[in-house]
């Protein structure tokens, strides 16, 4: 397993690069233009100049090659540097500055990390708290009551999308109860009970509006995988032992039901990095996908690049760490 | 009184990307911006040129503007201080200058000083623009909110190719107005305070400005009509009758400025038919087939009920419009008002005069030439709205479309590489809106030169979109370069609109305003399309 | 010895079942597979069930546990423990009842252990749900258990997961689950089929002494007529869903009166009774109905020593053992051992042992379902180690194999026709028809009807599965065929038929088996080769009646010695509970196998014979 | 369970298995439901228009934001066309872009999983591709796709046809990585156990293995990669019209008018009431319909 995820870990190298690249070449390709945003009396000579500005007017290959050393070098160093206030080199390193702000990069990022951690991160946790019982118990009592309006609840929340639902939440619980502001305030610091209630009360919206979207698909799989295992003889062993029946539900079904669930939320960790671009949107929660999507349709490709690849990088270790887990859950599954 | 009135909420649903207008151009950033620094001289909400950071508006009879137009001389106001305490000099208006046109800057306003050959300071408090040649309209740099005064001292290390490194500069100019940055997020929202150096003392009356930025037009404007969080947003393009029913709510209402924006349905006079491959809509394609004829395109305008697109798409935030050049009102001609009332039987007569016959299919032909157009826009519900009903009208005079729209970053986004940008206009009739700064239209008319046909000799970069070629418009727009005269401006500029609407270089619909949502709670609000929206913020208060 | 109260009535019964009538949903209807069932086990005491296979034997005792799936499943009757209505107990105290009071060891122990648990951790969990435990005594707990029932290395083994395991260890493990708990009763479902004969004796004596220390009430469902002979104190005859019989021990087997029960009795199989034959010898049939006997014909097949099919030179299987997180290699199983045999057409060569040395794995290993370490196999012409995908495709069409777990070889969601049916369609031998045409004509040899077709695996008996699996081996008419414990499951009739079904295949398609049992008796008397495996190596080797009759390396003459006998009367007997230390295959990593080295006693008879082992052997 | 036991009742005659199947089927009353509210829909969507025969692009501005009436059953929108002459044109699209996408992700997703799942050699390089393809940013992908076909495929098939199969090609080819994942973790799974092992030594070819034993084994997941895909497909469309990326604005689709209607709740919540609940309805069917197939090839769970 050590030889393997070391393996793994080694060939995600060159696989990430690979990845860079084409996305890179991606990018160049997109018909967007940095300039596309600008008012149109802004005549092209000086869009040009603006072109010229950004470096636009480089070969597609220099550009490439210099963001990977930005990325790589530069970008690491800087760190580095802030961390243990050494000074490494002149200082003068370039960094990745995004085109619409002409401000590094990361620093973006960074800004934009709390609130999505907040919102999507914690949308998600929930997710997966919420999502494992409820497929359990769905399944284990499969076309009970309980199982019927579940099915018809993730159903339904799953197939009226964000745009819907948080319009829906806004007219009812902002608009009308006046309960929860329709607007999240990203300088809102947490420093007492009261700012906390507050902090509370703006991410109830967007959060439900992605906890139901995400309880829904991964409550699907939880239940269709536990639906597999349940009547395996070894549930049966293990109720001829007089082994209680939720630890029959939850050790022994459960954990040979996890391979797709496990699948399922790694894919799913990622995201909470690149956002909920629609639900950020509405409740202008401003996040690292409201970053993303307003950085792509500015053509903003430093942004774009740098923000798509440290997904790609999470995507590559999540699964990673999926197919690890793969062979801990299930012994009979050997990587060697 | 000063810094009394609390926060003042402002949403812009498109986000503020940076501070510095001169690194982007786009109006949000310019709005923003303009909380903190200013120009020398702004349009009111008349469009009347008022002094800002000067005593008066130079001009020809107050000697500021020297007589053969190739100089103009700005007194600036004493006692200005930037709000860093620091004073106020011609020093940064020279710099200002030389910022932006610094080689390697990517400066976005660089028009503004188009044909500036020199500024430099008389004294201190004086600032002479020298031009090149003679500038029948000299107010163009350091005026209205493209081109505000940036302090020398804070950019003084930014010029040129190191203007983007300079973050906290650019996120932060240290300016004259009523405002200082306090925390700048990109892309998401900023934070102003009351300036504690402002020329009056008794503004702004808000200590505290919150810019947020992000999500929708109609959220956005829930937030100031429904739900009451926010006291100003920008940009309220949303249906009518969403809009009606939330001003019910009582908390607030849209006000509208009109500038000089047109919603206009380019017709293409080249032949943009796929088949030609790289040469369509090109001077070698040949004329449009169906459009090379003048009563296609004026069937096409007449058959038009603008008033239904305006009441469907627009509401108060639009007036139907047959001119290019719908504003100031020293220009509004009325010579095409025929347009302004729909007339499909009119439109259906011209055509088979002309000679086009309905087919079976209810489509008009002639030649083996049928009409039926490629009709692309930008992706905007708005937009699409009108497209069904414009697609509806021309069905019913026989001509057939079919509906197209592009992401706005790509249409807009002139890729030499995409096929889908206005400019390539490989379509046979596009939809979008179009303006001019300030209140001259003298550039604007200029786009429709022969020499500016966007083709691949110039990496399709002319803004004569329509192909439209007319060596007397030419000779009209050449006039107007020369002539000083006001009056005689106008009359000019407004021939030269009559002529590209009546031979149909393009379908005027829509003159549009800029709608905001206010608050009822705001008082001092005063909108204006000519400058930035924001630019009396320190008059604005709170409602007691 | 205190097992003197015996009989029922002598206490009051722990078990006691009336009418017991278990039905399943079929089409629209229920079925009933078992009816009107009576009968009561007292503490102490052990009732053993024997019949017909798929005679209803499992469904009593998961009725009894109220363990069948709830909605296609109906019991009716009454079901007492110690004087308490089980059928109506709600789920929760079901559940108390349960591994406490009465355990169970289920038939098939690769489908009934969690595959993803370590075995140590199951069999604590049977501690830990019903007493107050730490999880260290658990565990010291669960590893006298495993060494009780001879898994050598208990220690190493502890986590280990199913699939590690042999079959007959996994069933070990079943048995230490089920007698963690102590229950006061216990209902053993075939719980030593997997199981060689040494160690199935030193099982029914830890069972026996359970009873004697704790009380504990035994019900025991078994095929083996000389285990219940030795362990039963009364004996319940199932015959298709009903109890045709019941009575001691002793006098069913001695006056029992029901045709059947005589069937039952008079084809058992007993070691010994092959002296003097050459060839092997078919099995009577007794016609249940009449309990008449046909004769016994012997196998006349010609075997020609030049040109075996299947030939086997220094095979060498390991399993590489990984510990610790990062799963260095800590150690390998050495499960086969420079194993060196060949098969003849026509020809059966048993391979017999102890449970655990490396028969199945041999079995897969020549087959090549298992990547062998080291080695040279031919099978029928081929160098099947060498093979790419399309050989090996054509090789598998000469050796079919018989899987020791039929339930886990058959995929759950196919029915059992097209699961026999398939092999045939794959390789093209005939169209769809003929391939049903066959499979039903297989299916009925094996004693199955052919409308069993349309049903799933789990709505079989063990035994039906295991026919199945027999079933399926034949539709290629293979050239050999490793049959892996393949008639273990059937009850002594059913077992005479199939084993003369392939006998019979033999004679007529000089067929070649390699065949792995455990039950000396059927060797005998099937198999005219005989190879003794210890710890992964073969220890003896010669034809059967050589082997049988002067019996070499020390382990051959202990298996011999501990062949249970048919006879109630030795039921007192009682092995002593062996000491000897339980040798482990398992090596630390570069460990080197000594050579070893064989004698001739007689033609084709080698005993192994090594310095240091024979030595402490003698 | 009040009939009476028929003891031994001879099996009845035997029946093919897709009898069989669709016999466990026919008891499963979730999955009729399901399938006759699928039926109905497409029923509906396709019949429709010939019953209720307002073209769904006329505008009538004069009856615009109406609520029903018996000229419109289901109202106006905000330019006057009928709303349920556009749910049902926009079923159509919504429908055969939702399954026709759904069906190839899920082909290829499957494809792809298995042969990672079951062919050691091809795992690596699958899942790397896989792994990419998660990574690709989806607008500029969508951009460039668009731009490097739309006119060559607009060419070859005319305009609604053209559009129908890039669409259908790029919801397929950006959606089908997570079935592709969780299939190749279940094959993972169930190739380890015996009976694929039995299945290997009785000579099957590999194809046939997966066929015939691995894939019925994984099919639950598939079916809920399946349902939840239809929704994702029918979502994933208009999001990309109103990107500017998918069918032109004459052609309603049900993801898009609840876009458009989004707006309007207040002033006319019709608009979005009945296109959430077609998709609705679509998804719920398809999921039930699913849980029927599921259920009915699962032998253990047999009759409800
Ligand atoms: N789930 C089920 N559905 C339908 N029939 C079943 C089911 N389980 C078992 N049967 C049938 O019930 C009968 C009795 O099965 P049972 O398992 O009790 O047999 P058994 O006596 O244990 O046989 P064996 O000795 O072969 O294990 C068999 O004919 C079998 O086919
Ligand atoms: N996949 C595996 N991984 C590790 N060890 C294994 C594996 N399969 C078998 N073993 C070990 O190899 C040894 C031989 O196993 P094998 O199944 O060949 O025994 P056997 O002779 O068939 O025993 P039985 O009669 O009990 O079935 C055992 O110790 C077993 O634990
Ligand atoms: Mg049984
Ligand atoms: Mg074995
Ligand atoms: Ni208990």
């Amino acid at each position: 397993m050590f030889n393997y995820t070391l393996r793994r870990l080694l060939f995600a190298i060159p696989t990430l690069l690979v990845i860079s690249f084409i996305i890179f070449a991606l990018l160049d390709l997109a018909p967007n233009d940095p300039t596309g945003e600008l008012p149109l009396t802004i005549p092209p000579e000086v869009r040009e100049q603006i072109r010229a500005s950004l470096g636009l007017d480089q070969p597609f290959f220099i550009r490439y090659l210099l963001w990977m050393q930005q990325f790589f070098i530069n970008e690491p160093l800087n760190l580095l540097e802030k961390m243990t206030g050494w000074q490494i080199g002149d200082g003068s390193r370039m960094r990745i500055l995004s085109w619409a702000t002409r401000s590094p990069v990361v620093d973006l990022i960074v800004e934009r990390l709390p609130q999505t951690l907040w919102v999507v991160g914690l949308s998600y946790l929930l997710a997966v708290i919420i999502s494992i019982p409820i497929g359990v118990i769905s399944a284990y009592k499969q076309y009970s009551i309980f199982d019927q309006i579940g099915t018809f609840v993730s159903m339904v929340g799953f197939s009226v999308p964000t745009f819907f639902t948080g319009v829906v939440l806004i007219v009812i619980f902002s608009s009308w109860l006046q309960w929860f502001p329709s607007v999240y305030d990203t300088n809102h610091q947490v420093t007492d009970f009261a700012s906390l209630m507050f902090q509370i009360k703006q991410m109830a919206l967007p959060v439900i509006v992605l906890t139901l979207y995400n309880t829904s698909q991964i409550a699907r799989f939880v239940r269709a995988s536990m639906l597999d295992n349940l009547n395996q003889d070894y549930v049966r062993t293990a109720r001829a032992k007089g082994v209680k029946e939720n630890i029959i539900l939850l050790v022994h079904v459960l954990r040979n039901s996890l391979i797709p669930v496990v699948t399922v939320i790694a894919l799913g960790v990622p995201t909470i990095f690149s956002g909920a671009i629609i639900t950020e949107q509405i409740f202008r929660v401003n996040g690292l996908g409201q970053l993303l999507i307003t950085a792509i349709q500015g053509a903003d490709i430093p942004l774009v690049q740098t923000l798509t690849f440290i997904f790609a990088v999470l995507i590559v270790l999540f699964n990673l760490i999926a197919d690890v887990l793969y062979g801990i859950l299930d012994p009979r599954i050997r990587y060697d | 009184e000063r810094a009394t009135d609390g926060d003042l909420k402002i949403l812009f649903w498109q986000a503020v990307s940076t501070l510095n207008p001169y690194l982007s151009g786009g109006t949000k950033e310019i709005y923003s911006s303009s909380l903190t620094i200013e120009p020398l001289a702004r349009y009111d909400q008349t469009g009347t040129l008022t002094p800002w950071l000067v005593t008066e508006i130079p001009t020809v009879d107050n000697g500021g503007v020297a007589k053969d137009m190739t100089s103009i001389t700005w007194k600036l106001k004493p006692g200005v201080k930037w709000s860093d305490g620091t004073p106020f000099t011609a020093e940064d208006v020279i710099f200002t200058w030389q910022y932006c046109t610094a080689p390697d800057g990517g400066c976005a306003q660089k028009a503004q000083y188009e044909g500036v050959k020199s500024v430099e300071a008389l004294d201190p408090t004086t600032v002479k623009v020298t031009f090149t040649e003679p500038k029948y309209y000299p107010y163009s740099a350091f005026v209205g909110a493209q081109s505000p005064i940036i302090q020398k001292a804070q950019f003084k290390d930014c010029v040129g190719a190191k203007a983007p490194g300079c973050t906290s500069a650019n996120f932060g100019p240290i300016g004259t107005g009523p405002f200082v940055v306090k925390e700048f997020k990109p892309n998401d929202v900023v934070t102003y305070v009351a300036n504690p150096n402002y020329r009056d003392a008794a503004k702004p009356a808000f200590a505290s400005v919150t810019l947020k930025g992000g999500g929708d037009a109609p959220s956005a404007a829930r937030a100031v009509l429904e739900t009451g969080e926010f006291d100003y947003a920008w940009n309220m393009q949303v249906e009518p009758e969403v809009l009606a029913t939330m001003i019910a709510k009582g908390k607030g209402k849209i006000e509208t400025a009109f500038g000089t924006q047109v919603e206009r349905i380019n017709l293409n006079w080249f032949n943009p038919d796929p088949a030609l491959g790289d040469k369509r809509s090109t001077k070698e394609a040949g004329p449009h087939p169906a459009l090379k004829d003048p009563a296609v395109r004026k069937a096409l305008s007449m058959a038009i009920d603008r008033e239904v697109i305006d009441e469907v798409g627009y509401g108060e935030a639009g007036k139907p419009t047959c001119n290019i050049v719908p504003a100031p009102d020293i220009y509004i001609s009325t010579t095409n008002d025929w347009c302004l009332k729909q007339d499909i039987d009119g439109a259906n007569k011209l055509l088979d005069e002309a000679g086009w016959k309905k087919g079976s299919d209810g489509i008009r032909a002639k030649d083996g030439v049928k009409l039926s157009f490629l009709y692309q826009t930008s992706t905007n519900s708005v937009r699409q709205g009108t497209q069904a009903l414009v697609k509806d009208w021309w069905q019913q005079i026989g001509v057939a479309s079919e509906l197209r729209n592009v992401a706005a970053s790509v249409f807009f986004g002139g890729d030499p590489a995409s096929p889908d940008t206005f400019q390539k206009f490989y379509a046979d009739v596009e939809m979008y809106t179009n303006n001019f700064d300030g209140t001259d239209p003298e550039k604007y008319l200029a786009e429709w030169l022969c020499d500016k046909i966007p083709s691949p000799a110039n990496g399709w970069q002319g803004q004569n979109i329509p192909r439209y070629c007319n060596p007397d418009y030419d000779k009209i727009v050449a006039e107007l370069a020369k002539t000083g005269d006001l009056a005689k401006r106008a009359e000019l500029a407004k021939k030269a609109n009559d002529m590209l609407t009546a031979e149909g270089a393009h379908i005027p619909l829509i003159h549009r305003g800029q709608p905001s949502a206010i608050s009822n709670t705001l008082a001092g609000v005063n909108m204006n399309a000519w400058d930035s929206e924001l630019w009396n913020a320190a008059d604005w208060s709170r409602k007691k | 010895m205190a097992s003197g109260t015996i009989g029922s009535g002598a206490a009051e019964p722990v078990l006691s079942v009336k009418g017991l009538t278990t039905s399943f949903r079929s089409g629209d209807g229920w079925k009933s597979v078992v009816r009107d069932m009576s009968f009561d086990v007292a503490p102490r005491e052990t009732v053993a069930i024997v019949g017909e296979s798929g005679s209803g034997k499992s469904v009593t005792s998961l009725s009894i546990m109220r363990l069948l799936q709830k909605n296609v499943s109906r019991i009716e009757g009454s079901v007492k423990l110690a004087g308490r209505e089980l059928l109506t107990l709600s789920e929760e105290e079901m559940r108390h009842v349960r591994g406490k009071d009465i355990s169970m060891i289920f038939q098939e122990p690769m489908t009934s252990l969690n595959p993803i648990f370590p075995i140590g951790k199951q069999i604590a969990e049977a501690l830990t749900c019903h007493q107050d435990i730490s999880f260290k005594d658990a565990k010291a707990e669960v590893l006298r258990l495993l060494e009780k029932v001879r898994i050598p290395n208990a220690k190493g083994r502890f986590d280990e997961y199913p699939h590690q395991f042999s079959g007959g260890m996994r069933q070990r493990v079943m048995i230490a689950m089920a007698l963690a708990s102590k229950p006061r009763l216990l209902i053993a479902d075939e719980p030593t089929t997997a199981l060689d004969v040494t160690i199935q004796g030193q099982i029914l004596d830890l069972i026996k002494q359970l009873q004697e220390e704790e009380g504990m009430a035994v019900l025991f469902i078994t095929h083996d007529m000389g285990v219940v002979a030795e362990v039963a104190d009364r004996t319940i005859v199932m015959f298709r869903g009903d109890v045709v019989e019941t009575g001691t021990t002793d006098d069913i087997f001695n006056r029992g009166h029901h045709p059947y029960t005589r069937a039952l009795l008079s084809a058992v199989p007993k070691l010994g009774s092959m002296k003097g034959e050459k060839a092997p010898l078919r099995f009577p049939i007794v016609d249940v109905a009449t309990g008449s006997m046909s004769e016994a014909k012997p196998v006349l097949t010609t075997i020609s020593a030049t040109t075996p099919i299947v030939e086997v030179k220094n095979l060498t299987t390991r399993f590489t053992i990984r510990s610790g997180l990062l799963g260095r290699p800590s150690g390998a199983v050495h499960a086969v051992e420079d194993v060196s045999f060949s098969l003849s057409p026509g020809e059966t060569l048993s391979l017999v042992g102890e449970s655990g040395c490396g028969k199945s794995t041999t079995g897969r290993s020549i087959t090549r379902l298992i990547e062998p370490t080291s080695g040279y196999v031919n099978v029928d012409g081929f160098d099947t180690l060498t093979l790419g995908k399309a050989e090996l495709r054509t090789m598998r069409r000469s050796i079919q194999m018989i899987f020791q777990d039929p339930f886990a070889s058959l995929n759950p969601r196919m029915t059992v026709g097209s699961a026999v049916m398939e092999p045939f369609i794959e390789h093209g031998l005939g169209s769809k028809s003929d391939a049903r045409d066959k499979a039903a004509d297989l299916l009925k040899k094996v004693g199955l009807s052919g409308d069993m077709m349309k049903r799933y695996p789990h709505e079989f008996s063990g035994g039906q599965r295991q026919r199945v699996a027999i079933a399926r081996s034949l539709m290629l008419d293979p050239k050999v065929i490793v049959a892996d414990e393949a008639v273990s499951a059937l009850d002594v009739s059913i077992k005479a038929q199939v084993c003369n079904l392939l006998m019979d295949l033999q004679e007529s398609l000089n067929l070649a088996y390699l065949f792995i049992s455990h039950d000396m008796a059927v060797v005998e008397r099937v198999s005219h080769r005989v190879a003794v495996m210890y710890l992964g190596e073969i220890v003896e080797i010669g034809p059967r009646e050589a082997l049988f009759e002067n019996p070499q390396h020390p382990y051959t003459r202990k298996l011999m010695a501990a062949v249970p006998v048919p006879d109630p009367a030795r039921r007192h007997l009682r092995r002593n509970l062996s000491t000897d230390e339980i040798k482990s295959p398992i090596r630390p990593v570069g460990y080197v196998a000594p050579k070893r080295s064989y004698i001739e006693i007689s033609p084709g008879h080698l005993v192994q014979v090594t310095e240091g082992e024979a030595a402490l052997a003698a | 369970m009040t009939d009476a036991t028929t003891a031994a009742a001879p099996q009845p005659p035997a029946r093919s298995l897709t009898r069989e199947i669709w016999g466990q089927f026919r008891k499963h009353t979730g999955g009729l439901i399901g399938l006759c509210v699928f039926i109905f829909i497409v029923l509906a969507v396709f019949v429709g228009p010939y019953i209720h025969t307002i073209d769904p692009n006329k505008i009538d501005i004069r009856a615009k934001n109406q609520g029903p009436s018996v000229l419109h059953p289901l109202g106006t929108d905000n330019l006057g066309h009928d709303m349920l002459a556009q749910i049902l044109a926009g079923g159509r699209i919504s429908l055969a872009v939702g399954i026709t996408a759904m069906l190839l992700s899920l082909v290829l997703g499957t494809l792809v999983g298995v042969i990672s799942g079951y062919i050691k050699k091809l795992d690596g390089p699958l899942m790397r591709l896989t792994d990419l393809f998660l990574a690709l940013p989806l607008l500029p992908l969508l951009l460039v796709i668009i731009m490097l076909f739309r006119d060559t495929l607009r060419a070859a098939f005319g305009p609604e046809t053209g559009i129908f199969i890039l669409i259908v090609f790029v919801i397929g080819i950006t959606s089908w990585m997570h079935t592709a994942r969780i299939v190749r973790g279940d094959v993972l799974a169930v190739k380890s156990q015996e009976f694929i092992l039995a299945a290997k030594s009785s000579g099957m070819r590999e194809w046939r293995i997966v066929l015939r034993h691995i894939l019925p084994n994984v099919m639950s997941s598939i079916m809920v990669s399946a349902t939840l895909g239809i929704a994702s497909a029918i979502i994933t469309e208009s999001a990309l019209s109103f990107l500017g990326l998918g069918f032109p604005s004459d052609f309603p689709t049900w993801g898009r008018l609840l876009f458009d209607g989004a707006n309007f709740l207040q002033i006319n919540p019709s608009r979005v009431i009945w296109p959430g609940l077609a998709i609705s309805l679509t998804v719920l069917s398809v999921n039930y319909l699913g849980d029927a197939v599921r259920d009915a090839l699962d032998p253990r769970m047999l009759k409800r």
